[in-house]
């Protein structure tokens, strides 16, 4: 594990990205609750963001005149921003199915009736 | 070389990624709810680390102190009896791990795959201890103005760089437009009980 | 002035949750006692609360039934163990009653002032214990303050403090001690500069305002239905007080008092001194309303203890001794109400010739105003529950007997 | 700066020196935390007695009853630790040190004097709002975990209350940030040296409203009365804090007085000048470092003492209030917030926004923002700043 | 008005189920019979004149000497006996409603006497007539919900009746 004897990098920072993302897929595959599936999402948007956080730090790479800089900063805030949006809508949105169907259960939301 | 930037970096990734995976195992609702706060936290932690002192503070506040809150609240409505954990099949156990492992290790390929990306340019301790400084060029940059850029030297970076005015403005009308649209989703239909629906004497005082 | 009420038709449009049963008490801060209201809510409000009441039970009619009238006194005071004397009297008036027994105008003074000093005590715990109901815990030790001093009267006459029986059938138990009427006197000079303070801090308070007005709505009629008394049935705008509108007894014993009832009639509430301004909010029949006739009606108490001390230094003659423990008891029945703190307390005996009663019935004025809950507090929010159980200020004792 | 002096002077090696720079800025902290705890203890038990017309504690370890506080401790210890059979056994062990921990962390960031801070962020003050409003999920996961109708009512509560709250507490902070310019704690608080006219509350009126809308807004999301509805011990029994008891309840307590603690410094220092007191002495007494750095740090200790009084103050006040005011219902306490609040505290960055842009100095001549942060001590500038490369 | 205008006035009315009543005692009272109870009732509530808009009490009196040694010096016929307690706010005036009835339904042991329920007439009758039926056993037709009051519900007997005998223990706890 030569990483591990490195000062940290980028690669660092897009191995724990890389983490979050592929602990969101699974967590949005398996979950039946759709909450569950929310928090899923939340876990890739991070991973996401922290990639964009890691590619814009010049001083964690060796071709620093690369980094994203600022861009990678205020991708990252959308990133947030949206997804604060995507959370209330996601959540209205499991509420109003828990409302009509007295479950939270995706997989049994399968029919197109409000 | 162990310094306080790796030290904590390892820290905070471990807590991070720890509770990531927490969330995929845990079957308890709550539970998930609680590592997706902690592994979020951590992640804020990590910003810090990458000097972007700004987005770390938005993620801290916006993310786990707004948007996880709203999660806790909705698991809170919802959780009760059956819906606090749910069984999952092992197949669908199998199929999940199948495609987030092969994700992951395409996901590993890449991120050690540039080996600019795996030595740091500097002890990447002295400009994290100092803060990223980037609250004044953010502001500037939603307002269109990039400060940080005007002594680009790539010119084809600085062609590509702009200002970020729009996308902050269609931001913010998507926020008011979801913000109507999810209190609007989450009205429940309207139910008349007749005990209720008889108006009493002191309603009509 | 239309009034911002919550209904729950109007609440429900609000994000859906499960409708809860909860169970408010029999242990919880603010039910004053051991009663168990079950509530119905969907979220913070509640569709329907219905108080479970008799935890506190412990048969004082069957006791009635088999000891003498003198006996039962000290079961009496457990009733509304927050106002005593004013059992006392109610039992003690109720034998007189049934024995057509006349007690001296000396006692009857006495019997006055003793009675509206417990309705002041009375009335301070209710203050002080709603603003405690309310969140707000300094006018409750404010209140106790003052009805300390009360107590350490009544300690002086009788000896007890809770527990008095110090009015028996027939007369009292003892005459004043020496120098009690100038102690008194100086009480009520002091309690009389504290009622303003009490009304800063919980009448017109905005606050309090805001959390009491238009808060569980009792409309006279229903009142009257439910045989409400008291502060709770004058709150709804009913003028009906049992010194002045009671049966013979009761009504003679305070004839040549001056008083007003405190009730508003046509919009206004007696004016013979300054009272804090009713707030445009409130509407009658509110908690607000409950309150603040209980806050005026301390003022009236004070102003009737005084008049009574008059009454008494110039009546002659010695007071009345109450009546044997073996006093036999006439065939027949009387009923009377007397105007107790809480309401109008009822006492029912039955004699049958021996000195034990036949059948001994409580009508508990708690009881009645108690049972008016479910029906002003539809569709209130959980924290409406407390101010409108504690403006209907009940004590458990007396409902469970 | 001391951790650079031992490593230079001892040679230690930096990650030791940092390290015990940080443990010992830490157990400061907590140190400093944990006696706010138990001197508002004490002294809520003796402001309540005496605004309620009683002494308060008298006995326990002398006149004043001096180590009440001490003596509630080992009866909390003591006390048997109960965790209901329905409960969430590990959430409702953890939730009390999720409260601490938050209201701790705030600590971090809170500048007792000029540079005397743990860690100097420059964006002290969003981290300082942000990790306060992680306080609520302490008493979330305690309400919920408790397995009890009340405790959740109690969390539910918390949560709407406290999300509602954090709009206009964030636009309230935003508001003397605007006028100063910078995020950075320590320059705000420098920006307001001079006398007490030079406090951002007097810079302009609607900024004076703004500091009450502030106050307002932290009595809210510290929940103290009147708006201490998580807890209402009159219709939820005790809310998330009925079934807790002993040391778990008590670490609820401290987090509670520390973050009314943190939150009225988080106020001294955005609106009433800081570390600086109404008539500059330090100044007046030339306690400054370009006289000698020991007068400076003198100066420094003066405004460290500034400070806590200040915060103290704001403590005291709301202490005031709760033993004063009746409890808001929750429909009022929403209702305060989004129907008053909020729109009330946007006009105020709307008119904070044109004082300033028509007045850019203030009413009375001041030092530009930026200026103040030049002129800050020359160790608590960035490296940059000091021409130094890292 | 006098109670004796009000019992010719009621007598006018309902004639054979007006069984007697005592003007002369602290309280008069008037006697009807069981049966016409939700009537009369309804009478001295609406009619103008009368108003009765105030029920105060109800109240079971349960007229037998179990104790067989003084039975024989009883004063009364053994019977239950219900009085309500009325009085109009509107014209000050008051009276008592006197019901008899046997003990048990049919003289069976056992078998509540049933009468009318007043809680549609005056609400304050809902609970007292509970508390009736609870403490003094006292079956109440038509009441919505004729349950114990004061009592646990699953108690047994009605302890203000002068037969009852406590029963030796409740769930286990010695009740003597």
């Amino acid at each position: 594990m030569p990483l591990l004897n490195q000062p940290v990098s980028l690669s660092h920072y897009l191995l724990v990205g890389a983490i979050l993302f592929a602990c969101g897929i699974v967590c949005m595959a398996t979950k039946r609750n759709a909450i569950g599936v929310l928090m899923g999402v939340e876990l890739v948007l991070n991973g996401a963001a922290v990639n964009f956080v890691a590619f814009s730090a010049p001083f964690l790479r060796g071709d620093a005149e690369l980094a994203l800089g600022l861009d990678g900063h205020l991708m990252t805030l959308f990133v947030i921003v949206l997804a604060a949006a995507e959370a209330a809508v996601a959540l209205a949105i499991a509420l109003c199915y828990y409302n009509t169907h007295a479950t939270i259960d995706v997989d049994q939301g399968d029919e197109l009736r409000g | 070389m162990i310094n306080w930037h790796t030290c904590f970096f390892l820290l905070f990734a471990t807590i991070t990624c720890a509770f990531a995976v927490a969330v995929v195992v845990s079957a308890n609702v709550v539970r998930m709810a609680v590592c997706l706060i902690a592994s979020l936290a951590a992640v804020s932690g990590l910003y810090f680390l990458a000097a972007a002192d700004f987005v770390a503070a938005m993620q801290l506040m916006i993310y786990v102190g707004g948007t996880l809150v709203l999660l806790v609240f909705g698991v809170m409505l919802t959780a009760r009896g059956p819906f606090v954990s749910m069984k999952i099949t092992p197949a669908n156990w199998l199929m999940a791990g199948l495609a987030g492992g092969a994700l992951l290790i395409l996901l590993l390929c890449a991120a050690t795959s540039v080996d600019a990306w795996k030595t740091a340019a500097v002890a990447a301790s002295a400009p994290a201890a100092e803060g990223g400084h980037t609250v004044a060029p953010i502001g500037m940059a939603l307002l269109g103005i990039r400060v940080d850029a005007l002594e680009q030297a790539n010119p084809a970076l600085r062609g590509g760089i702009a200002g970020y005015l729009l996308p902050f403005e269609i931001v913010s009308v998507h926020l008011l437009v979801v913000l109507v649209g999810a209190a609007h989703l989450a009205r429940a239909r309207r139910r008349r009980r007749p005990a209720e629906a008889v108006p009493d004497a002191s309603r009509s005082a | 002035m239309p009034v911002e009420r919550v209904d729950p038709e109007l609440v429900e449009f609000d994000v859906r949750t499960d409708e809860m049963l909860i169970n408010m008490g029999p242990q919880h801060p603010s039910t004053h006692g051991v009663l168990r209201l079950v509530l119905r809510t969907d979220g913070e409000v509640v569709s329907s609360a219905a108080p479970h009441i008799g935890y506190l039970h412990r048969c004082a009619e069957k006791i009635g039934e088999n000891v003498s009238p003198r006996q039962w006194i000290p079961y009496t005071d457990r009733m509304d163990y927050l106002a005593g004397m004013n059992m006392n009297l109610g039992w003690a008036m109720t034998v007189e009653k049934l024995m057509d027994l006349e007690v001296s105008e000396k006692t009857r003074h006495l019997r006055v002032i003793v009675c509206e000093l417990n309705r002041i005590a009375s009335h301070l715990v209710a203050a002080g214990t709603y603003g405690l109901d309310l969140g707000s815990f300094t006018p409750f030790l404010y209140c106790f303050r003052e009805r300390e001093k009360i107590l350490n009267l009544f300690e002086a006459v009788c000896g007890a403090r809770l527990t008095y029986s110090y009015i028996a059938p027939g007369g009292l138990i003892a005459d004043l001690p020496p120098g009690w009427l100038e102690a008194c006197e100086r009480c009520l000079g002091e309690l009389q500069a504290v009622v303003p303070e009490l009304h800063a801090m919980l009448t017109s308070n905005e606050i309090f305002i805001r959390r009491t007005a238009g808060v569980g709505v009792l409309s006279p009629e229903m009142a009257i239905d439910y045989g409400c008394s008291g502060p709770v049935l004058r709150g709804s705008g009913v003028k009906w007080d049992l010194r002045r509108d009671g049966q013979p007894p009761v009504a003679r014993m305070y004839e040549d008092y001056r008083f007003e009832v405190i009730a508003q009639v046509d919009g206004s509430y007696p004016r013979d001194q300054e009272y804090p301004p009713v707030p445009p909010e409130a509407v009658v029949g509110d908690c607000w309303h409950r309150f603040y006739v209980r806050m005026l009606e301390v003022v009236q108490s004070i102003g009737l203890v005084r008049q009574a001390i008059e009454h008494y230094r110039r009546s002659a003659g010695p007071v009345s001794e109450p009546i044997k423990i073996t006093q036999k008891l006439p065939r027949g029945e009387a009923y009377l109400e007397t105007e107790a703190p809480k309401g109008q307390m009822g006492f029912l005996v039955v004699g049958d010739g021996t000195a034990i009663p036949w059948r001994v019935r409580a009508r508990s004025s708690c009881f009645c105003n108690l049972s008016v809950l479910t029906e002003i507090s539809r569709g209130c929010l959980l924290a409406d529950i407390p101010a409108i159980l504690g403006s209907l200020d009940i004590v458990l004792g007396e409902i469970d007997r | 700066m001391i951790a650079e002096y031992l490593t230079t002077r001892f040679g230690l090696p930096e990650w030791l020196a940092c390290g015990g720079v940080a443990l010992v800025q830490c157990l400061i902290l907590l140190g400093i935390m944990m006696f706010a705890a138990a001197l508002f203890t004490w002294m809520e038990r003796k402001v309540a007695g005496r605004i309620q017309d009683r002494l308060g504690p008298t006995r326990v370890g002398g006149r004043f009853g001096w180590l009440q506080s001490v003596a509630d401790g080992v009866k909390l210890l003591a006390k048997e630790d109960l965790i209901p059979g329905e409960a969430d056994g590990l959430l409702f062990r953890l939730a009390p040190y999720v409260s601490f921990c938050a209201a701790f962390c705030v600590y971090l960031a809170l500048p007792f004097s000029n540079g005397w801070v743990a860690q100097h962020l420059n964006v002290g003050v969003f981290f300082i709002v942000a990790i306060a409003g992680l306080e609520v999920f302490g008493v979330i996961l305690g309400g919920y975990s408790s397995a009890s109708k009340w405790s959740l009512y109690g969390a539910m509560r918390e949560a709407a209350q406290v999300v509602s709250y954090e709009v206009p507490l964030g636009l309230c902070v935003v508001i003397p940030v605007m006028v100063a310019g910078t995020l950075d704690l320590v320059a705000i608080g420098n920006m307001q040296r001079g006398w007490g006219v030079n406090w951002l509350v007097f810079h302009n009126p609607f900024l004076f409203i703004t500091f009450f809308i502030y106050a307002l807004c932290t009595l809210a999301s510290t929940n103290r009365a009147p708006f201490d509805l998580a807890e209402a011990e009159s219709e939820l029994v005790a809310g998330f804090l009925t079934e807790y008891s002993g040391f778990r309840w008590s670490v609820f307590f401290m987090a509670e007085y520390g973050s009314m603690y943190a939150m009225s410094g988080l106020g001294a220092i955005l609106f009433l000048g800081g570390w600086h007191g109404p008539i500059p002495l330090a100044e007046m007494l030339g306690l400054s470092y370009a006289n000698h750095a020991v007068l400076g740090w003198l100066g420094d200790l003066l405004g460290a003492g500034n400070f806590l009084c200040k915060a103290f103050l704001g403590v005291a006040a709301m202490m005031w209030l709760r033993w004063t005011l009746p409890r808001l219902r929750i429909d009022q306490v929403m209702t305060t917030c989004l129907k008053y609040c909020v729109p009330l505290a946007a006009a105020m960055f709307v008119g904070t926004m044109l004082w300033t842009y028509a007045l850019p100095g203030g009413l009375l001549p001041r030092s530009t923002p930026l200026g103040a942060v030049a002129e800050a001590p020359p160790w608590t500038a960035p490296r940059a700043a000091r021409g130094e490369r890292p | 008005m006098e109670v004796g205008l009000i019992l010719d006035k009621l007598k006018q009315r309902f004639g054979e189920r007006i069984l007697g009543a005592d003007l002369e005692a602290a309280d008069p009272s008037i006697e009807i019979a069981p049966a016409a109870l939700a009537e009369v009732a309804r009478i001295l509530r609406d009619d103008p004149p009368l108003r009765f808009d105030y029920l105060h009490c109800i109240t079971g009196v349960d007229y037998v000497q179990p104790d067989a040694k003084k039975a024989k010096s009883f004063p009364w016929e053994v019977h239950f006996e219900l009085l309500y307690h009325l009085s109009s706010m509107a014209h000050r005036h008051r009276l008592v409603l006197r019901i008899k009835l046997p003990r048990w339904q049919g003289g069976v042991e056992g078998q509540l006497p049933e009468v009318p329920t007043v809680s549609h007439l005056w609400r304050t009758a809902d609970w007292h007539e509970r508390e009736v039926f609870d403490l003094s056993g006292v079956r109440f037709a038509g009441h919505p919900d004729l349950r114990r009051i004061l009592c646990p519900e699953d108690w047994q007997g009605h302890p203000l009746r002068k037969d009852y005998k406590t029963a030796e223990e409740y769930h286990g706890i010695r009740t003597r």
